[in-house]
Parts: structure tokens; C-alpha cells; sequence
């Protein structure tokens, strides 16, 4: 094995993708659905909650991957800023659209969750609040891919905005923090003691490993998602540039 | 000093449109670019200017020493002609601005506003603009479009005015302009031919 | 430096230039407000410090495509870029000059449309200090936005969607600040970090704006 | 086999609909673009390799 | 006329087009009020028929400037005045498309905002009923300030202060239809006047604004 | 069908730029507008075309058969190049998009986003549209800006295919277009004079 970057080639990609795609979506499908199966038929009320527990299957990995999405995209924008592979520049393209679709599914997940349990759809508590302003930023950045022809210069650009974006959507998360001191919980899962169980907060066994299974479906889905997406989007790319080069002649 | 252009490629939307031009120019000479609509000599002209960056090849002389001037003039339609001019003196930081209005017979025009000159009077403003840089190199793109006669041999004089200085011209163009000295290049056999078609690589070309 | 910041002054103060316009909206914005959310002193007095803020935001916002989109298409940023001065300097001055338009005016005016909206008597200061200490920010990211829009045609409300969650951190700390004074308490907090907001998108924005602009021109 | 979901079964079953039509809509928009530039991209290709 | 608004529209729904981006606006608005004003429930539901009307509003405005600059400034405008199609059909065309890619989605979408500003539960049928009479309103009136100011360049902020004195009735008879029905009253009144001007302007303002665009054309 | 333009006088900006200008022309005919940068050849082809009303004089026609090309072109960047004559065709009601776009030789370019041609082929574009019209009168405000040579050819074979039809041209041009048979009248004399100073009536000159 030579090096990581050999898969920054797109043709590279493309190949080893095309064979690891089936495993991964097989992968993904099979624990999404023991996750949310087991969640949903083989877990217990909680006392307080009711059966809106079972939500917790689908908001908290959907929250999850909606960050780290945006995580990942940050990190691909700085691999094209600095070494251009466009390999990386299209996958954090690729990934735009998931990470949005995620934010969606948090956001109406909670709406829902949020009216039994605080009774209204939505309060301006700041997790929510940070969430909307992630949407928005999700929404800028596939609005300026969309926006700008040349893919090169679409990749700078957005890749910058991405940057600055991350910084100011940290700063917002602060300032929404200062702004108002919510209803939300606390990051209980994340948290170390989580699965020993020895903290008032801990999510209990039951809830969390078919809670984990889930997380780890959504990202399974996430990657599987993005392999072929990126995919698509390097054919996109490759037609556009051949048909470009048909008209030349 | 010379500007010397050594196997440039340059590309317009991600597609490679000419290939391999090299040329030298020297001090007090210019060069006419000549080739059909949609050749790449726009393309070419930016890449000599260093608005964008070139395929492959490389470009003598940095940027800091040309003057370019496209298809659109940069005229501010509100400032009148002299404040059009001063600010662009500013900027380079010269003082030529009456030597650029008696250039181009502006002086008559010199305290009308922009936005009220005809087609051929902006132009000559456009024009009028490259004396004030200063810059050694001129950078031209089909600099005569709507002049008349009389303003194309303006012109042609201001050309050779700059030449005489030291200075040199790179001019895309279609139609005569009357600079007989000036040496011709074609960019028709420059054209790019289409690469292996499947030589998929990173560039996806 | 000062030749650009003075042709862009005295393009922005001449007919159809845009100055006053910026003020114009502000004040057209601040007197729809009683029309839309109903006259009672008591609740306009409460949302008052927000509108206002609000406000300048859009203000600001609307003017932001002028910033550079006059100079694209005649071709002039073209002539600027091969010009002696360095991308990121014209950036800032275009930023300074955008304040100067419409923030500066804005901070001005602001107390006098605080009368119309019932603001209390103490909330003037906090109201006009966070103004004046936020719209610089607001000024130098709508730069920004106007950097990355640049060659698109009409990108007016793209411009918009991708400058407004930037805008975020300053309107919230900006509107709060003036919230908190009109009430009466404590406001160091927000504003040191408008302060900070500020001097960092001053001290590193223009990059990001030159690189960009850059990419754009090309 | 459907677990009782007590007073709150509306928010329970509405929020796993709307995710899962959510995840289907993003799946099944991915594929069939994914299929679709795939088939138009072999076209193109085999036509230039024919012309070129 | 029908290839005007098949062009129109596909024009505003290509990239860059700007479809979308209104509502995206109209949301971030939305969203940027409780910032302002804090997010207090109360005061929230209290203001909320207001805000989205103003919201609406606003957005409308925003892209007004799109109607006719982009067709003036690449000679379009010239050759449409030379063409077969009667101005008072190309205006009213222009106004109908600006309609449907701003208008219409933010009718479509205010109901979900209204949850973001917490507006009562019977809000939701007069803030419905009283944007989608209201906005056509809009587009008309605002695509006559469009004709007024098509010579200037970037009219934009122009555009807005001579139209938003015009939007005034448009304005208070929506909100106040909206907000009204957010507190359980009677709502026939405003939303009959908020008709009859939209009939009206539908009738007779295109042949204003027809008249201005040739005397700008000249 | 006759376009007879007696004793037309032009403004621009309040300003009377052409004075007494009278001309006929006949189906089959083209007539050359010549003069110098800023004589006002744009004004009074404006003026012809009905877009600006005259100081006095009339125009014979009226503006439903004339089809107008300025110095703009009316191009829609993110429509393709058949799009954008559809449109066209659609508003004019005449289904000759096949045809213009065979005498411009853009179908190699028709599905091209607009905004990616070159200036010349924009050009051509804009070109195209007078063919698309139908319309009789074609007024043409420098038409071979920024072509080349095999383009100027282009340009002249189909004013010539138009004027085969029965049709008319106004041009004004600076350069040479290759159209011998055409009329040539040269606007320079019929420059509007400044009028006595104390004749100051209603209408302030
Ligand atoms: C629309 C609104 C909502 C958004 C955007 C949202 C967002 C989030 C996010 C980002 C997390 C991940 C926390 C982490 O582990 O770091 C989370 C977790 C969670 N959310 Fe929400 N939420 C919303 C509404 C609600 C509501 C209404 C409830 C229920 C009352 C709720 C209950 C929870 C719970 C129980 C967790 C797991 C916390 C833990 O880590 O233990 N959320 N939410
Ligand atoms: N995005 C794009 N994709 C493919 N080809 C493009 C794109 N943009 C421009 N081109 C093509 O690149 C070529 C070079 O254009 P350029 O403007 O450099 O030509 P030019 O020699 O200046 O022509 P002219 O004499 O007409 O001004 C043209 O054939 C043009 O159609
Ligand atoms: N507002 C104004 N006030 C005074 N003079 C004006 C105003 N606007 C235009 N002019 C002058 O009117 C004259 C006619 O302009 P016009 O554009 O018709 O000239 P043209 O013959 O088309 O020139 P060109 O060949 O350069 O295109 C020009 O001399 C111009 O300077
Ligand atoms: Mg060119
Ligand atoms: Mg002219």
C-alpha cells in the first residue's frame, strides 16, 4: 500500500468505492434496522417520559451525525485548500445534503419530542436555536455549490466559507449559550460515565445500546451515502469535462 | 526588460483552450494576437496579466509590471472623465493624467460625466487609462471596438509613443490598426487538441 | 488606499449612490414595526432595543451588494487586482467605506428612531455604544459575503442567506447588550465580546475576503 | 406485536415516520442520480472514444 | 406571453437564479427576530402575525430589484419594447413571476414559522388566508417601483423607499387581518379590504408601471 | 414597404446631437451610417427603432416592423444559446431558430450556457436574434464588434439573405462590413448646430 492519498485519485475512488459499497450499505441497513427494531419494540417506558423515549433512537444519532458532518466537511474543505485533491472537495459537496437532511430529522424529531414533553413544538432554547443556525449555514453552503458553474472555483469558495463558517457558527453557539439558558439536556450519552451507570444523568443500559447500535447505523449510512455521492458527483464531473471537450473540436 | 511567455497552456471553464504559446518581447516592440472568435485569446491575455493562473508554462514578468485592459473599460458611469483618471493616477500613483486626456483628444470632454459619452468616447477613456498607469507592458484586448478612424490613429500613436519610451504592447485583435511595425502572431495552430480519452485522472480529463 | 476610499465615498454620495438610502430603509424599517406588531407603548418599548438592531442589520444587508457588484461588472476590479495595491487592502478599504455609508449613519440615527419606538431613557447609551462598536463587524462580514458573490449575477439574496448566520454572534451579543441596558442591568459583558468579535473579523476577515476575491476574479 | 405506545403513540409514530420518509427521500434521490449520471456518463464516454 | 413567463421563471429557478432564496431570507428573518427581542413566549406570540407580514414583506422587497435590472442592463428590456408583446403584458407577466417564485412559497411556508414564533393555535388560518390576498399586492406594486427605478444603477435601495410608503395599506390591513385572528376576533373586514386593493392594483397599476418603463427606456 | 425618415432632429440628454437628417429606404436596400465617435448614430437609431421619441421630423414605419440591436445584446448568461432564440421566437411568433442559428453557425454551440461564449460568439448570438424576429427593418448598431473575419462574412450573407426577402438594414458601423451595394451616408454635416444663445423659449435652449 503505497499511500492514503492514492485514493484521492478519482478513478482510484471510484474503483475501490464500487467494491466496499455493497458491504457498507448491507452494514449500514443491517444495524439501522436491529437498532430501531430493538428500540422501538424491545425497550422499556421510561417512568417520566412515556414511550417518547423511543425518539432517542432517531434524534440523538441524527443530532450526532448532523455535527459531525459538518465536522467532516471542515476537514475536507482544508485537505482541498491545501493539497487540491478533488476527491475531497466533492465528497464535503457530497456530504452537504446528508448533513442537512440530518439536521432536518433533529430538528423535527425534537419539534415532536418537544411538545409532549415541554409542550410547545419549539422554544428558543439554545442546543435548538445552535441547531437552526447549523441548518442555515448548511442551506448557505449548497446554495453557493449550486450557485457558482466552474467547479474549481466553487470548491475555493465554498471551502472558505465552510472555514469561516465553522468559526462563526462556534461563536454562535456561545452566544446563543449566553443569550438564553435552556430546557435541553445535557450531553449525557458522550459522557464517560454514561454506560456505568453511576451518574444521576446516565441513560440506562436499556436505552443504550440499541442507542448505539443506531448511532453506529447512522454513520454506516452516512459513509455509504457519501462513497456513492462522491461518486456520482466525480462522474458528474468527468461528463461535464468531456462533453466540454467534445465542443472544443 | 522583456516579457518572456515560454510554453503557456491555458484553460477557460476547466477546458484547455491554447497550448504551447511562447513568445519574447522586448522593450519598444508589441505583438499582435490574431486567431477566430472563441480561439482563447481573451483566456490568453488574462493569463499574461495574472488574473488567472495558467495550465502549465510560465510568464516572464510578474504582474506589477503590466497594465490590462478587456472587453469592459472599469468606467464609472457618475465621476466625470478627469476623476475617472485621477483615481486610476492615484492608484498607480503617477501623474499622467494630462498627458492621457491631450493622448486621446479628452480634453474637451474632460468634466462630463462618464455615464453621458458615446460608445467610441468611453472606449477612448478605457484607452486613455493605460497612459496613466505607467506600467511597462500594455495588455490589450481588442482595444479599438467602436473607435472611428480617427481615434483608431490615436491610438496607434499613443502605441507608439509608449513604445518609444521602452514600453511594450501585447494587442488582441480583429481588425487593422494601423501599427504596421508591430509583429504578428497567430494562435490558430495553438489550439489545444483533446487529450487520451481515457486518461481519467485527477484533472477528470 | 486613501484615492479608493475616496472614489468609493464619492461614488456612494453621488445620484444614485446609495448613501442616505442604507438611513432611509432604517428609519422605513422602525416605522412599519408599530404598523405590523400594533401601537401599545408598552410592548413596542420591549421589543424596541431589538428592532432597532434588527434594523441596522438589514439595513446593512441590503446595501452589501453594492460593495463590489458595480465594480465586477465594468471590469474596474479586474483593473484594481493587476493594480499596485494588494487585494486585501482594497478589501478593507471597501469595508471601511461601507461603514462609513451606512453603519456610521445608522449609529447616528439610531436615538431618534428609539424616540418612535418608545425606547426607555436608559437604554440610549448601551443602544448607541453596542451600534457603534457592532456595525463595524457587521460591515467587514457582509465584505466577506460580497467577496464570495461576486461574479454571480443578482446574487443579492444568496448574499443574504450566506451573511445572515454569520451576522448571528454580533446581533445576538449586539441586541443583547441593548436589551440589557433599556432594562437596566449590567452590559459590560456583551459588549467586550461585540469588542472582540469585532476586532477579530477586522484583524482576519480581509484575508479571507482577498483570498476569495481573488478566486473569484479569475 | 405493536408495543403499546400509551397516550403519546402520535408524537412516537409521527416523528419515526417523518425521519424514515426523511431517510428515504435521501436514499432513493441519491440512487436514482447516482444511476442516472452513471448511464449518462458511459454514453458520453463511448461516444468520444468512438469520435476520438 | 407565456414564453415571458416560461423564460422568467426558468431564469429565477436556474442556479443563481434566486428562486428560494426569498423564502430562505423570509426564514432567517424569521429566525433573527427572537435575537432581537428575546425569546420569551409571551412577547413572542404577541408580536408573531406582525413580524411574519413584515418578514413577508421584506423578503418581497428583496427581490424586486431582480424584475427588471437584469433585462435592462443586458439590453433585453430594448428589445422587448420593440417586440410584438404590449408592455402592459410583459409587466404584468414579469409581476405574475415574480409572484410565483417569492409570493407563493412564502404563503405556503409562513404556517411553519409561525410554530418558530410560537403564534397561537387559530393564527394559522388568517395568517394564510391574508398573505396569500396580500402578496400578489406586493409583487404588482413593487414590480411598478422596479419600472419606476429601472434606469438607476443598483436602484436596489431606491427601489425600497419609494415602495414601501405603497406597501403601507397592503401592510396594515395584513397584519392587522393576521394578527386579529391570532387573538380570536373578527377577521372579514381587513382581509375584504386587503382584496379589494389587490384587485385593484392587479387592474390598473400595470398600466402605470408600463408607462414609467417607457418613459425609462427612452 | 418603405422606411422613409424625413427631416428627423435627435437629443440626447436634453442636448440636440443630429439635425435635418432625411433618408428612404426601399425593400432589398441596406443603408451604411458613417460619422465619427459620438456624432450620435446610436441616438438616431434609437430614435428610428421608436425607443427615444424625436425632437421633430418623423419616421415613416412604425416601430412593429423594425427589430433593434444595440450595443448590448440581450444575452441571458444562464440560458443555453437555442434557449435564449427560442425565447425570442416565441415572442416574435415565428419559428426560425433553425435558421438562425444555421446562418451564424452556432449549432455546434446551441446547447452552451450563454454566459460561456466568447465575446465574439455572444455576438453572433445577439446577431442571430434579428434573424429570429422576422421583423423587415433590421436597425443595427455596430454589428461586427468583436468579429472576426470569417464572422464579419457571416454577418454580411445574411443582411444580404435578408435584403434577398425583401427586407431593409440601418447600420452604423466604423469598419468595413463587406457590403459594397450598400448606401453609405455619412451623418457628419448634419450635425445640430448650437442654437442662437438668446433664443431661450419654452423649451430652455
Ligand atoms: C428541535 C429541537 C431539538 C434539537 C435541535 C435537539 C438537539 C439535540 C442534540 C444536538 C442532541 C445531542 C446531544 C449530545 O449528545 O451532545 C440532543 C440530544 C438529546 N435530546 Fe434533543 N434536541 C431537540 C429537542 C429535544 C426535545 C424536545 C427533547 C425531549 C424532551 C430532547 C431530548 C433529548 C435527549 C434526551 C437527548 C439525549 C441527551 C443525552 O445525550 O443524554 N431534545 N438533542
Ligand atoms: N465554461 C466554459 N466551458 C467550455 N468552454 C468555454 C467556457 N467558457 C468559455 N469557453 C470557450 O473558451 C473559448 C475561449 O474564449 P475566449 O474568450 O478566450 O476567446 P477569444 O479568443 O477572446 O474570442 P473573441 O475573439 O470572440 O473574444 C471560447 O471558445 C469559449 O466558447
Ligand atoms: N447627457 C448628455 N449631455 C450632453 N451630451 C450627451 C449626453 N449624453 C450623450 N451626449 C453626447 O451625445 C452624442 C451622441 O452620442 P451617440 O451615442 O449617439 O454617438 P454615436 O454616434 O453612437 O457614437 P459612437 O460611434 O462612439 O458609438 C455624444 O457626443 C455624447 O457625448
Ligand atoms: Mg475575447
Ligand atoms: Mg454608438
Amino acid at each position: 500500500m503505497a499511500s492514503f492519498w492514492q485514493y484521492a485519485n478519482p478513478k482510484k475512488f471510484v474503483e475501490t468505492t464500487d467494491r466496499l459499497l455493497p458491504w457498507l450499505s448491507g452494514l449500514a441497513l443491517l444495524s439501522m434496522g436491529v437498532g430501531l427494531i430493538w428500540g422501538f419494540f424491545f425497550t422499556p417506558d421510561d417512568f417520566r417520559q412515556g414511550s417518547t423515549v423511543k425518539i432517542i433512537y432517531l434524534h440523538v444519532p441524527a443530532a450526532l451525525m448532523a455535527i459531525n458532518i459538518w465536522l467532516m466537511m471542515l476537514v475536507a474543505s482544508l485537505v482541498w485548500i491545501v493539497r487540491r485533491h478533488h476527491v475531497s472537495a466533492l465528497a464535503a459537496r457530497a456530504a452537504a445534503p446528508v448533513g442537512a437532511v440530518m439536521t432536518v430529522i433533529a430538528l423535527a424529531t425534537g419539534a415532536i419530542w418537544g411538545q409532549p414533553m415541554w409542550g410547545t413544538w419549539w422554544a428558543w432554547d439554545p442546543r435548538l436555536t445552535s441547531f437552526l443556525i447549523l441548518f442555515l449555514f448548511y442551506l448557505g453552503y449548497m446554495a453557493l455549490w449550486a450557485a457558482i458553474e466552474d467547479d474549481d472555483t466553487a470548491a475555493d469558495l465554498t471551502s472558505v466559507l465552510c472555514l469561516v463558517g465553522s468559526v462563526f457558527a462556534l461563536l454562535s453557539r456561545y452566544a446563543v449559550n449566553f443569550w438564553n439558558q435552556g430546557l435541553h439536556q445535557g450531553a449525557s450519552v458522550m459522557r464517560a460515565g454514561a454506560l456505568a451507570g453511576d451518574t444521576q444523568e446516565r441513560v440506562s443500559n436499556v436505552y443504550a445500546v440499541p442507542l448505539f447500535v443506531c448511532i453506529a447505523g447512522f454513520v454506516l449510512l452516512f459513509i455509504a451515502l457519501v462513497f456513492l455521492r462522491t461518486q456520482t458527483e466525480i462522474r458528474a464531473r468527468r461528463m461535464r469535462a468531456l462533453l466540454a471537450r467534445e465542443r472544443l473540436q | 526588460m522583456e516579457l518572456k511567455v515560454t510554453d503557456l497552456s491555458v484553460a477557460r471553464g476547466g477546458v484547455p483552450v491554447l497550448e504551447g504559446v511562447s513568445f519574447t518581447l522586448r522593450a519598444g516592440e508589441a505583438l499582435v494576437l490574431r486567431g477566430p472568435n472563441g480561439v482563447g485569446k481573451t483566456t490568453l491575455l488574462r493569463s499574461v496579466a495574472g488574473l488567472q493562473p495558467p495550465l502549465s508554462g510560465q510568464v516572464g514578468l510578474d504582474r506589477e509590471s503590466m497594465a490590462y485592459a478587456g472587453h469592459a473599460d472599469g468606467i464609472k458611469a457618475t465621476l466625470s472623465v478627469r476623476e475617472n483618471l485621477d483615481f486610476w493616477a492615484d492608484v498607480f500613483a503617477t501623474d499622467r493624467v494630462g498627458k492621457a486626456l491631450a493622448a486621446f483628444e479628452l480634453d474637451g470632454l474632460a468634466d462630463r460625466h462618464a455615464g453621458n459619452l458615446s460608445a467610441g468616447q468611453k472606449r477612448r477613456l478605457g484607452l486613455a487609462r493605460m497612459v496613466v498607469t505607467g506600467r511597462p507592458v500594455w495588455v490589450l484586448d481588442e482595444p479599438t471596438v467602436s473607435l472611428d478612424v480617427d481615434a483608431v490613429a490615436m491610438f496607434a500613436w499613443a502605441v507608439r509613443a509608449h513604445l518609444r519610451d521602452g514600453g511594450m504592447a501585447l494587442i488582441a485583435t480583429h481588425i487593422d490598426l494601423g501599427l504596421d511595425e508591430a509583429r504578428v502572431l497567430n494562435l490558430g495552430p495553438f489550439r489545444a487538441r483533446a487529450p487520451e480519452p481515457d486518461d481519467f485522472d485527477g484533472a477528470f480529463l | 488606499m486613501i484615492a479608493l476610499l475616496v472614489r468609493d465615498m464619492r461614488l456612494g454620495t453621488r445620484a444614485g449612490g446609495g448613501f442616505g438610502l442604507g438611513l432611509a430603509f432604517f428609519l422605513i424599517v422602525v416605522v412599519l414595526v408599530p404598523f405590523g406588531v400594533g401601537p401599545e407603548t408598552g410592548r413596542l418599548s420591549g421589543i424596541a432595543p431589538g428592532i432597532l438592531w434588527l434594523g441596522a442589520l438589514l439595513a446593512c444587508l441590503l446595501s452589501l451588494d453594492r460593495v463590489f457588484a458595480l465594480d465586477w461588472e465594468d471590469g474596474s476590479l479586474d483593473l484594481l487586482a493587476t493594480s499596485p495595491l494588494p487585494m486585501e487592502a482594497a478589501v478593507s478599504v471597501k469595508a471601511l467605506a461601507h461603514w462609513l455609508t451606512t453603519g456610521l449613519p445608522l449609529v447616528l440615527v439610531a436615538p431618534a428612531l428609539g424616540v418612535l419606538l418608545s425606547l426607555p431613557v436608559q437604554g440610549y447609551v448601551p443602544l448607541v455604544a453596542s451600534l457603534a462598536l457592532g456595525t463595524p463587524a457587521l460591515s467587514v462580514i457582509g465584505t466577506f459575503g460580497a467577496a464570495l458573490t461576486v461574479g454571480l449575477k443578482r446574487g443579492g439574496l444568496l448574499l443574504s442567506l450566506l451573511v445572515l448566520p454569520l451576522y448571528m454572534p454580533t446581533l445576538i451579543f449586539g441586541a443583547e447588550a441593548a436589551r440589557r441596558g433599556a432594562e437596566g442591568m449590567e452590559i459590560t459583558t456583551p459588549l467586550l465580546m461585540l469588542a472582540g468579535i469585532t476586532c477579530g473579523t477586522i484583524a482576519l476577515l480581509p484575508f479571507a475576503s482577498a483570498a476569495v476575491l481573488r478566486v473569484n476574479l479569475r | 406485536m405493536m408495543p403499546d405506545l400509551g397516550k403519546y403513540a402520535d408524537a412516537v409514530l409521527s416523528s419515526y415516520g417523518v425521519s424514515i420518509v426523511l431517510l428515504l427521500v435521501l436514499v432513493v434521490a441519491s440512487v436514482r442520480r447516482a444511476r442516472r449520471v452513471r448511464a449518462e456518463l458511459d454514453e458520453v464516454e463511448q461516444r468520444v472514444r468512438r469520435n476520438g
